[in-house]
This record gives C-alpha cells, structure tokens and sequence, in this order.
C-alpha cells in the first residue's frame, strides 16, 4: 500500500468515526450494505476513468454514456424484448466501440482528448434525449426481470450483511484492473505512456495502440456501470441522468492519488477515493445536514484531507533532511583518506 | 415553414415525461388549428438563462404567441414583459402575475400540496413522522407543495421533520430514501414531492420489504406510482392536468390572436384543478392516460 | 592574479541519502577562467547551482564582494552579476528566441504599463547572434530549434547579461567542433574584458585549451587543484579517478564482416531531396560525423521507425525490410541510443530495472504478468557488467548522473540480442572514466558481432573510435574516410561539404 | 491573427452563412444584439479561464463563484440597500480574494489546481445554497436601479444596431487582456510558467506569484461576469445558476487554442472560442431543431471544425514538406564549393 493510500485510508477511518459517534446508526449494517451498493456503482466508473487518466487522457463523457447506454439498455429489454443477456452484451459492446472512437480521434486525428470527450459529452446525452424525446425510460410497474435484477441490485447474506453485488462487481473489477495495472505487461505501457509518450515510442512501446485500449478499456467499464446504475434507479430521465458523474469520477481518481498528468495512480486509491466520496454522501443524510449543503460538505472534508496529507508529505520530507544532515555529520568526521565511495 | 402559418410555442421549464402529456394536449390542440404552427419546447437546462434565451430566440424567429411554464416566474417579470411586448404571451404551470402576459393557465401548487396534506391526515390518524423528497428545493412548484402540505397537517399529529432534495439526480433521489430509513426508523410517512421522487419511495421500501408499513404519498402520475397505487402500496397521488394546459391554452391562444379575448377572465386566471387519485379512481385514470398519450 | 570576489566556503549539500557536496571551498578571480572537471555525480553542477541560486546549501558561506551570505535566490545571483547556463536546457518552446534570451529582463516601453518593447528586443539578440555565428533569426520560434542549436541559445542567454561571471555546465556537450572553438574564443573575449568564467566539461582538451585553473571534484569534495601549466588531459585524469587511463583507439580482433545494415538512397524529412546511402560491416564501428543540423539525428530516427524514411530503402543482412515503428527496428534487433536521453531515452520517474525492462517486458513476463524478480535480477547483471554505480537498481532513473544514466540506456538494449545499434551521441555529457567504459563495452559489441552506427560530435572520440568515419553534409554523405585517412582536417573538409 | 484563430473565424462565418441561409431571421438586428449579448457575459469569464489555462492551471469553479457571488450581489442591492457601486466593488474583491486563495492553494500548498477548484466547485454552490436557504434571489417586482441596470443589461443604438453594453464589457475585457497577455512582461510570464516552470524559475522569475496572478485575475473576471450575468437574469436559483459554466469555458478557451498543458492560447481565439459556441446555441433555438438536440448539435459542430482545421494542418504540413523539397532542390543544384551554410 502506498502512502497516498493509506492517508486516504484514515481519512476514510477518522470521517466515518466522527459520523458514528454522532448517530451511530451509520454503522448498522443496512446502512452500511446501501453505501457499499453506492461505491459499488460509482467504483466501477471511476477505475474506467482511471484507466484513461493514467494514460495523461481524461474522459468527461462519463456521464453522458452512462445515461446513453442506460436508456438503451432498459429500451431494449422491456421496450424492445430482447433478452437481458443479449442486451448486457450488445451495451457493454456499445461501451467499447464508444471508447475506441475516441481512442483513435485522439491518436489519429491527434485531436486533445478534452475536446474528443468534451464532445462526446455533448453528443451522446443529446442523442439520449432524442432517441427519448426527453421521456423517463423505465421499467413499467410489474415489470420484472428476476434474474437480472438478482445479479445487479441483489443483494446475498454473508455471515449476516446483506451484501450488494455491485460491490462483488466492483471487487471483481478492482481486482482484475489491479492486476492489469499493477502487474501486467499492458499496465506497465500504460504507465509508461502516461509519463513519457516520447521515450515509451523509442523503447518499442506503440503508444497509439495503448491510449487507445485505455479508452476501450473505460468505455466498457463505464457501459458495465451503466447497466448497474440503470437497474438501480430503474428509470432514466435522459436529460439528467448521470449528469455530472464525470466529475465524480475524476474527483476519486484524483483522490485516490492520479494525477492528471498522467503516469500517475493505484487502483487501490481509486476505490478508496470512490467509498470516501460515498461515505460524506452518506454522512450528509445521516447527520441530518440540509441537503443543500451536501457538496459544501463534500468539498470541505476533501480540502481538508488534502491538506492535511499535503502538511504531514512536507514534515516528513523535514524529517529526511534533518536526518541526511545527521549522516553528513558522520561522513565530515570520518578520516579524510576512507577509500572512494565506487 | 409553410408560409403563412403563424407559429404558437409552448415552452416548458425543463424535460420531464410530465410535459409529455401537455405536448400530447398540445398535438391535440393543434389538429384543430391546422392555420397554426405549434411547437413544443424543452430549455436544454432548467435555468432561468437558458430558457430566457428560447424565448428570445422564438421572438427573433417571429413566434406569433408563447405560453412559457417560467423556470423563475418571481424574478423573470422584467424578462417575460420583454416577450410580451412583442408577442402574446401566456403563462402556465407557475405564474407571473405582475407581468404583462395575459393569462394564466395552471394549477394551484399550494392548492396541490394541501390535497396532499389532506391525503396523509386520512392515512395518518393516530399521527407520526413524515419526510418527503423533492428534485429541487428551492424552486417555486416545490416550496408551494411543500408549504400546503404543512398548512394542512398544522396542529395535528403529523408532522414533515425534513425534505430532502437530490437535483434531480435519481441515484441520489433512491439513495435519499434508503439513508432516511437508516437514520430514522421509526419513520411513518414519506412524501414525493416530484414525479419520480413517488416511484423510488416504492422501490427502496420494495427492496426493504416495508411496503405497506409505512405511508407513502405521492404527486404526479408516475407509471409506477399509478401501479402502487393500484396495489395499494401509496395512499394515493395527487395529479395535474397539463394535457388541458396545452390544449386549452393553444386553442385560447389563437383564439385571443385573433381577436376574440371572450375566454380569458379579468384577473387572467385559469385555474385547471388537480385530482387525487386512489385506489377508487385509479382504474379510470390509468385508462384516461393511456388514450391521452396515444400509447398501446 | 587579483583578489577573489566571489568565494564559497565549506560549502555543504545533503538531499535524503545522498551527500552532494561535502565542505567544498572555492573561489574565483575577476578575469580568470576555471575548468570544473569531476566524473558524472562528482557534485559539479550542484556546486554551481548553489552559486546559481537554484539550490539552498545545507551548510558553508558564499563571500560576494566581502559580503556573506547562507544562501542565494536566482534574483541575488542575477543581481551579483551570475550568469548561469545550465546543464540542462531551461527554454520555453512557446516563444521565440528572443523571448527566450532576455526572459526575465526584457526591455520595456516607457510608462507603468511595462509592455515589452520588442523592436529594441529583437535588435539587443542580433549582435549576440552574429558573436556566435549562428543560423538562426532573433524572432526564430524555438520549437523548430535542435538541440544543439538550443544549447546555443542558452549560452547567448548569459551572455547578455553582461555578467561579472559566466558558470557554463557542459555547454559543449552536444556541440561540434566548430561551434566549440568558436565557443572557446569568446570565452577568451569575455576574459579579456575582465569576465570570469567557469566551464564545466567532460571533454578534457577543451579546459586544456581555455582554462586559467583547473579544480577537480571527486565525490562531493574537492580532491585538487592544477595551474594553467600543469593542466593536461592525463593529470585531469589522474585527479579525477585516482589512476591512469590506457588509450582510446582499441582495433578490432577480427576484420569487418559482412554487411548487417545497408541504407540505399535514404531521404528524411528536412533534406527530401538529398539521399544517403551507407552500409555498416558485422563487427564495425562506423562513425558518422559532421555539424550542428546536418541531419544525422533525423537519419537515425528515420532508420529506427520514429520518423517515416521519405524514400529510399533499408536492407538488413542483405534481405530488404520496412520499419515504419520503433517497435519494428526491435523486433530485428535494430536498436537506437537517442541523442537526448532524459526526453527520449529514459523514463525518470521509473526505476532503473524498469527501465531496463520496457523494450523486451514480455520476456521477463508468465502469462503476461511481469515478474520483477527477474527484472531485478537482470538490472543488477546490468549494474555489474556496466559498472552502474547505485546501490540499488529499483531507484528512480531520473536520481542517477548523466552517465550513469546514459548506461542505463544502454543497458536496454545490451539485454536484448543487437544486430544494429545506432549511437547518437553516445558520451554527451558523460565523464572519461565512463565514456572508456562505453568505448570498452562498444569495441566488446562490436567484436562480438554487432554492427555499429555511432553519431558523434565529439571530434576526438570519431577519429579514436571508429573503424570507419561517414561524413554528413546538408543531409547528403559528403564522403568516407579509412582509418589511414582519419584526421581533424579531414573530418572538417567533409563536414563543411569539401571535398578531401 | 494566428492560423488557429482563422481557421475558427472561417468556422464561425461558415456555421453562420449556413444558418442565415436557411433561416433568414438569425441576421435580424434583434437576434444578432441578443447573440451578442450572451457572448459579452460568456466571454469575460472564458477569458478569466484562459488566463489559468495558459499558466497550466484549472479553474473548476468559475459556474460556482457565478452562483455564489450572484446571490451575494443581489441581496445586497435588493435586501440590505447597499449603493450599488460599493455592492459591485465588493463582489469584485471578493472575486479577487477567492483567486487568491485558490492560487495560495495551489502554490504554497502545492494542492493540484483541480483538487483545488474542484472543493470550490462544490463549496461555493452550497454556500450558496444554504445562504439563500435554496430560495430564488432576484428583483422583486418593481426593484428598479435604473443607471446599474443601463450599465450592465442596457442598450445602446449605434447606428441602428442595439449594441449590449455586455459587449462593451468584452471589448474593453478582451483589449485590456489582449495587451496584457500578448505585449506586457506579466503576459510573457504567464506563458513562460505555463510552458516551464523550472526555467521560468531558473529566469528569475517568480512563477508562484505568476500562478497567484492568474487566480486573482481570473477571480475578479469571473466576479465582473457574475454581476452581468445577474443583471441579465435578474434572478438566480442557487441550486442551478451558472452550473456548467466552468465546462463552456474550458471549451471556449480550448476551442481558441488553449492547451490544458498551459503555455498556449490567444485571446482572439477565445473570444472567438465564445461567439462559436453562442452561435451554435442560437442555431438549434432558430432553425428549430429539438432542443434535446441542442447539446449534441453544438458537440458535432465542434467536433467537425476540430476534425477539419486537423485535416488542413495536415495538408498544410504535407505541403510545407513539398515545398521544402522544392528548396532543397535549389540548393542542390548550387555550386558544390559556395561558403558553408553555418
Ligand atoms: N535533486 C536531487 N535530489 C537528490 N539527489 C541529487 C539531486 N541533484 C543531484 N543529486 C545527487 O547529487 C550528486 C551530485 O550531482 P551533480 O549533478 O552535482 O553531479 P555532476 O558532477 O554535475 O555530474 P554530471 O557530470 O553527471 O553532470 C549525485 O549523486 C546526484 O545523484
Ligand atoms: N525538433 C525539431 N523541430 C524542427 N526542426 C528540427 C528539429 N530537430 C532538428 N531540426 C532541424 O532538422 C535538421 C537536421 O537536424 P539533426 O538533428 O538531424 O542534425 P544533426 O546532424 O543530428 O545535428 P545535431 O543533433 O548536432 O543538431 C536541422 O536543420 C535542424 O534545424
Ligand atoms: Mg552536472
Ligand atoms: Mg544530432
């Protein structure tokens, strides 16, 4: 675990400590399971974006593609019949094809990955709305879709939690993605990539080839949350629906240690950024705060860890010095003839 | 554009499957004035400024006559009188009733909120705690809703302890109703204020196995709020009726244009009540809708 | 010799782990000229950016004019007439070479407003320019400036400061001989105006020729000091590294084989119209001279696949290939040391080992997942066969000396099996114990089977290396000169398009 | 004019023609005036963003501080009888005072910009928020301040032509930036910092108080576009007001050539960056088009004269190298013993 992680680690601990000591509530297990389900759908959307900004991309279109393929999604199952495995496929399909657009009018067309996604933001919540004419999709009431419904928004007791399977989903794909980008080959290029496009290429790294995949990457990652957060809200209102996600997603991911030059960031700090995001939502409800301060909240809890983080990185850094000096001290009293260092 | 025409506009405050059904009056409505134009407009956000600039955008295009449901009616006054100096403007949904538009065409939020009151006394005898949910604190629909809710529980037992508001964002809207049932279990009524605030009440207290246990009220007629309804799951729902918004107000639109003003009234108001619905009426209702927007 | 104005006293510099400079004493006389010599990571640029008022120093005085200070910003340094040019270039791509020369100090119209009055900007960088003979235009953008082109700027840049003392850090590392001599002569000029200057160089015959003193640093200390007349290469040497250095030249144990590469009719970007042909021979160094811009660079990116070739063909062991990518030349075991290491060589934020690791990384993978185990433990038969000084190979390139780090380079590609390796500019900046290492380890290659394209500016370094000289002159082979026809005169004939 | 900037004037007439073309009434006096009057209040804050772009920085907050200081304005002109030039003066110092704390932030603190305004996005809102208690402040009804009204939301024929004084604001904005950014050594510095940090720094120059610089600017243009914005709407909903702004001016700065890697950008380009997009938006309004298409029209406008303007760089580029060629030849054929180029 690096040290970035473990910072958000406490602030995570103390955030939740402090809310549990004002209701205690926050540690019943229903309310618990609820928050998981959150960081379960929120997680899943972040790493994709993660992915990308590791690369030195962004993808603002997060939200956007979440509420495209989300009306699809629920348009095809219950408008148009299709059967929900077919239907899973086709819109995590979709999502690929999504990212690969953009992947290579980034590449190719060499155009700032702001701008390609920018404009995918614009075009795809537009395209919903259209393809909507601004109408909620949703299911009707009584429809049902058991089984589907069991594996996105279920939730199976384990020794007494009702655990939701979006957090399976979300340990299933931080576990995969960890994988990828901690130990893979693919994940080294990413890295890589994201540091130092130029000295990537000359070391045999086809640099296109990878952004491009993170692209692909995230938009499958994002069209799989999709159809979770689909069939939680289950309904969509096109105009709104997922709006401002992409910020939620680069916020975790920034959180969680990313920068947004690229090069940087740990899944593990993803996830972690996501559930700290989710438990101040949580803590805003449970404490009782006017809604409308829920983002002031947010905003200030962040700020503070950052800062605090940031004051404890400079004490350290203090600390290593004073110890060099130390060490010189050691070396300025040695005899002047000890052998050369080499 | 076929020459000639002159075109009526209907502009909402926002995209919602409510307006829906007053583009289906509106559809209604303009079979039977084939001389006009009629067009139905959606603001790409729910600002102030952003609807401001379709209804000037419709003035330049040369609209002969606007019906604005106005996302700010207390403070866009200046605004909608720079539209209606140049065309016919009538409101809808929300007033403006110090502007110079010429009629109103609507309902009583506060007229509403008091149905519902009323709703959750009748399910509430013996009192208790009530929370509601709404998309948007602080616009006007919500805050009269909510104000005639609480003029009519005042002085019993029941009580609305808070509102929580999701900006219209549905994961948080669910989300609110699960973190209001962990914070407070002895919860007995919640209330949606909004259309689709009803629908999450249910599915949240479905997933929970509550259903029936604790009250819900609701407004508007959502598929699934119209379903729980039906099941009796919701007390009941408390609906407007904007397919006579549309209709009635274009046709009174043209008529006005030209040149009989006999609909309109002195105060310009025209009030289209609400109707609770329940599980009595539910049946008819539903049946209603159906025909209203063409659906199978 | 007058007094020194300007004195360092027990100067000291500790980064976490690392002890940089330790209790280092040095002065400087108005007028006096000093070579800074050390081996990479000896801690000359850190003395001289603790002068430079980059660098906070953990401990000693700076003496200016008798006034003492712990420390320096740049604007003191500046103010006490410090003009620096760093080791690494400091230039902004997004503005022109003017911008780029008076950054900081530019002349302002008259009034409050402190417009920039770029008339009189441009007409302060001509006399500059024409000083230093260059080919390029006050109001050039810098983007389309070289490296070496760029490292001239920066040495206009102090000098218009008009400065009591110049610091070069290894100004000449990627010039050519003649940019250096003329280099060289305005030093001279600037001392005869009563200029200090203090020069940094890995390219012992340069402080040979300039410097008044020589100061040697030897792992943060100074170890000695030489007079004008005791300055020579050896003495340098025997300072710096404590013994004697055989010479450079090593033959090859066997003669040249047969063709590997063989360029027919290559054309690049820049010189479409002119064609390069060449070949390189199993187990022969060939050097490729010639000066500043005569696009040797754009050649070898063009071979290794970074650059599209504008016409021509290339043939590998006599079979005809295509490489439109980097990562075609290494799949036929064609390999490129890039001229700028930190930009294209290196990744600085990765450690050593995975550096190492990045071309070849599926070997060192099962099923895809990269095992570091092994990455580790070829890093450290790197270290060894290298002689990388680290104690550990997971530290982060970027903390090495440049030589160090132009080994890592290097180690890349000694991992993997080379057929082709293409050296540009394969000792800039890196010290003489190092660069006999690499020389070694080049001669090692090459008899060992490889053939070798080395780029070089370093005059010395293609007549004592190669096997082989080609002669670049505006994109066009000027002409090849055999070992017996190798010389200084020579190699310049061709490279100013003459014929020899 | 640089090629960037022409080629999006080329974009904006063409996008232009094409509407007046098919629907006459865009060239109508009233329409023109009123198009440009949103690009008076849009373009003062893009410019604002483009001043922290161009330092390789991120203003995330721009919507909020919109928001924020809206509310504030007027409550005091309307609520406390504050005169309104001493209400307008403290708008614009808090403006300043905000920038200079985000620029703090991110200097002394060394906060990444967009973990910095990303807390202030959040923040102010809900400050906001909870400050108007989510209700709509605005002008009651015959609140009138005739000369600030005038000033801010006024009219003025010039020869025929209802000119805003919105556009006088940007014109005179925009001139006072241009020379700023393009001819004064503050304007230099800020692309220096922008470009190289470390050799800006190594110049002498201090680049943190460049950065704080560019926040303060941006902070106190960002507060002269709220008071105009307010003045326009003469109401402001917390909850929504000027949500989104940050993205429109990210993308007018972007589109007028702004890198978000800093050290890029003209302020020609982002005020053309600004008319583009309000044009867009006046299009989907006149030509009828859906307005749930109104996004997706204004992201495939976009997306086409970014593709097209590649499309000619490259050409152009192609070209260049011809004509390289062509030179090249010329030199050949020179005499082989002419002095050496050096
Ligand atoms: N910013 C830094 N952080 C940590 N260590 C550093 C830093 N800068 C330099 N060092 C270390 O200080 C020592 C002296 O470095 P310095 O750059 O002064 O060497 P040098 O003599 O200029 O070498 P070269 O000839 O390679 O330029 C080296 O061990 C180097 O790794
Ligand atoms: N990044 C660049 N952008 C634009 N032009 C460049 C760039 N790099 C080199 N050039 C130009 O290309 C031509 C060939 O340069 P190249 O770098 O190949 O020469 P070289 O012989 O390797 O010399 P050196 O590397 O010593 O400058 C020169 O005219 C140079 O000005
Ligand atoms: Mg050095
Ligand atoms: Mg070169």
């Amino acid at each position: 675990m690096q040290k970035k992680d473990l910072s958000l680690l406490i602030l995570i601990i103390v955030v939740g400590a402090v809310v549990a000591f004002i209701n205690p509530r926050f540690l019943l297990v229903g309310n618990l399971s609820n928050t998981a389900n959150q960081v379960g759908m929120f997680g899943v959307f972040s790493i994709a974006e993660a992915f990308v900004i590791i690369t030195g991309g962004i993808e603002l279109s997060v939200g956007s593609v979440i509420a495209l393929l989300g009306v699809l999604f629920i348009d095809l199952i219950v408008n148009r019949g299709v059967n929900w495995m077919a239907a899973s496929a086709l819109i995590i399909a979709a999502g690929l094809v999504i990212g690969a657009v953009h992947g290579a009018l980034v590449t190719k067309m060499r155009i700032q990955p702001f701008v390609v996604t920018l404009c995918g933001l614009l075009i795809y919540r537009g395209v919903a709305r259209y393809y909507t004419e601004d109408a909620t999709a949703g299911f009707g009431f009584g429809d049902s879709f058991p089984t589907l419904e069991w594996l996105t928004a279920g939730r199976t007791d384990v020794f007494g939690f009702p655990l939701p399977h979006t957090v399976v989903a979300i340990v299933v794909v931080a576990f995969v993605a960890w994988i990828v980008l901690h130990r893979s080959v693919f994940g080294r290029y990413l890295y890589a990539v994201g540091k130092n496009e130029e000295a990537a290429r000359y070391s045999g790294i086809s640099s296109d080839r990878v952004i491009v995949s993170s692209y692909i990457v995230c938009g499958g990652l994002t069209a799989l949350a999709a159809i979770l957060i689909a069939m939680y809200t289950r309904s969509i209102s096109p105009a709104v629906h997922g709006s401002f996600y992409e910020l939620y997603a680069i916020a975790a991911a920034v959180l969680g240690g990313c920068s947004l030059r690229g090069g940087e960031g740990s899944i593990l700090g993803v996830v972690l950024g996501t559930i700290l995001l989710q438990v101040l939502q949580n803590l805003v409800n449970l404490l009782g705060i006017p809604s409308s301060l829920n983002f002031a909240v947010m905003g200030t809890v962040i700020l503070i860890g950052v800062l605090a983080d940031q004051y404890l990185v400079q004490r350290r850094q203090r600390a290593a010095t004073a110890k060099g000096r130390l060490q010189a001290g050691a070396i300025a009293g040695a005899p002047a003839d000890r052998a050369p260092a080499e | 554009e076929a020459a000639g025409k002159k075109t009526l506009a209907f502009v909402v405050n926002g995209a919602s499957d409510f307006w829906k059904i007053a583009e289906a009056g509106v559809k209604k409505a303009q079979g039977e004035l084939p001389n006009y134009d009629l067009q139905f407009k959606y603001p790409e956000q729910a600002a102030a400024a952003v609807q401001q600039r379709v209804l000037e955008d419709l003035v330049a295009a040369g609209a002969a006559g606007i019906m604005v449901s106005a996302v700010d009616p207390k403070n866009q006054t200046e605004e909608l009188n720079k539209i209606a100096s140049q065309t016919v403007l009538f409101t809808t949904d929300s007033d403006a009733p110090q502007s110079k538009r010429v009629a109103y065409i609507g309902s009583s939020n506060t007229d509403l909120g008091k149905a519902a009151g009323k709703l959750m006394l009748d399910a509430l005898p013996n009192g208790g705690k009530c929370v509601g949910f709404v998309g948007l604190l602080g616009a006007d629909n919500a805050r009269e809703r909510i104000e005639g809710v609480k003029e009519t529980i005042k002085g019993s037992k029941v009580e609305l302890v808070d509102v929580r508001g999701d900006e219209i964002d549905q994961t948080r809207a669910k989300r609110n109703v699960e973190d209001t049932l962990a914070a407070m279990p002895d919860v007995s009524c919640l209330v949606g204020f909004y259309s689709y605030n009803t629908p999450r009440i249910y599915e949240v207290l479905k997933e929970a196995g509550k259903l029936g246990k604790i009250k819900v009220i609701g407004f508007d007629e959502d598929p699934i709020t119209l379903g729980g309804v039906k099941e009796g799951s919701i007390v009941g729902t408390v609906v407007q009726q904007p397919f006579e918004w549309g209709y009635q107000g274009m046709k009174l639109m043209a008529k006005y244009i030209e040149g009989d003003k006999s609909g309109i009234p002195a105060n310009g108001i025209i009030i289209v009540p609400g109707k609770v619905i329940d599980k009595a009426n539910v049946d008819d209702f539903m049946a209603q809708m159906k025909q209203m927007l063409g659906k199978k | 010799m007058t007094e020194p104005f300007l004195e360092l006293v027990d100067i000291s510099k500790i980064y976490p782990g690392v002890v940089a400079l330790d209790h280092v004493s040095f002065s400087v006389s108005r007028g006096e000229v000093i070579g800074l010599v050390g081996e990479n990571g000896a801690g000359k640029s850190t003395l001289m950016r603790v002068l430079g008022g980059v660098v906070e120093p953990s401990g000693g005085v700076i003496r200016i004019d008798g006034v003492e200070r712990r420390s320096l910003t740049v604007a003191d340094a500046i103010k006490a007439g410090i003009a620096f040019v760093h080791q690494e270039l400091n230039l902004f791509d997004n503005l022109d070479v003017a911008g780029n020369v008076f950054i900081g100090r530019e002349p302002l119209y008259a009034g409050p407003l402190k417009l920039v009055d770029r008339k009189r900007l441009h007409a302060q960088v001509r006399p500059l320019l024409e000083r230093l003979a260059v080919d390029f235009e006050p109001d050039t953008p810098l983007a389309e400036l070289s490296l070496a082109q760029r490292q001239l700027v920066e040495i206009i840049k102090a000098l218009s400061l008009d400065a009591r003392l110049v610091i070069m850090d290894e100004p000449t590392s990627s010039l050519t001989l003649t940019e250096t001599d003329r280099l060289l002569r305005v030093i001279a000029g600037l001392k005869a105006e009563g200029v200090s200057v203090i020069f940094i160089t890995h390219r012992l015959n340069e402080v040979k020729e300039c410097a008044d003193r020589a100061v040697v640093l030897r792992d943060g200390r100074t170890v000695g000091a030489l007079g004008k007349a005791e300055i020579t290469p050896a003495a340098l040497i025997r300072l710096m590294i404590g013994r004697d250095l055989k010479s450079l030249y090593v033959p090859p144990a066997a003669p040249p084989g047969k063709n590997v590469l063989e360029i027919v009719e290559a054309r690049t970007e820049t010189y479409p119209d002119r064609a390069v042909s060449l070949s390189v021979r199993r187990g022969e160094i060939l050097g490729l001279a010639g000066l500043v811009g005569s696009g040797r660079t754009e050649l070898a990116r063009a071979i290794f696949g970074v650059d599209p070739l504008r016409g021509g063909s290339i043939k590998l062991e006599g079979e005809p290939i295509r490489i439109p990518t980097p990562r075609a030349a290494i799949e036929r075991g064609v390999y490129l040391v890039p001229e700028d290491r930190k930009r294209s060589g290196l990744l600085l934020d990765f450690s050593i080992a995975e550096n190492i690791s990045l071309p070849d990384l599926a070997s060192y993978a099962r099923a895809r997942l990269v095992k570091p185990a092994l990455e580790i433990e070829n890093a450290r038969r790197q270290r060894e066969r290298l002689r990388i000084r680290t104690p550990d190979v997971a530290t982060a390139a970027g903390a090495l000396s440049g030589g160090n780090q132009q080994k890592v380079v290097l180690a890349k590609w000694l991992s993997m099996r080379p057929k082709v390796l293409i050296f540009d500019e394969p000792t800039r900046g890196i010290d003489v114990g190092a660069k006999q290492e690499i020389y070694d380890m080049l001669r090692r290659l090459a008899d060992s089977g490889v053939a070798i394209l080395m780029i070089s500016s370093d005059m010395e370094e293609v007549i004592g290396v190669s096997d082989r000289i080609a002669v670049m002159h505006e994109g066009a082979i000027s002409g090849f000169l055999d070992r017996s026809q190798f010389s200084e005169h020579n190699v310049l004939q061709l490279a100013v398009g003459h014929t020899v």
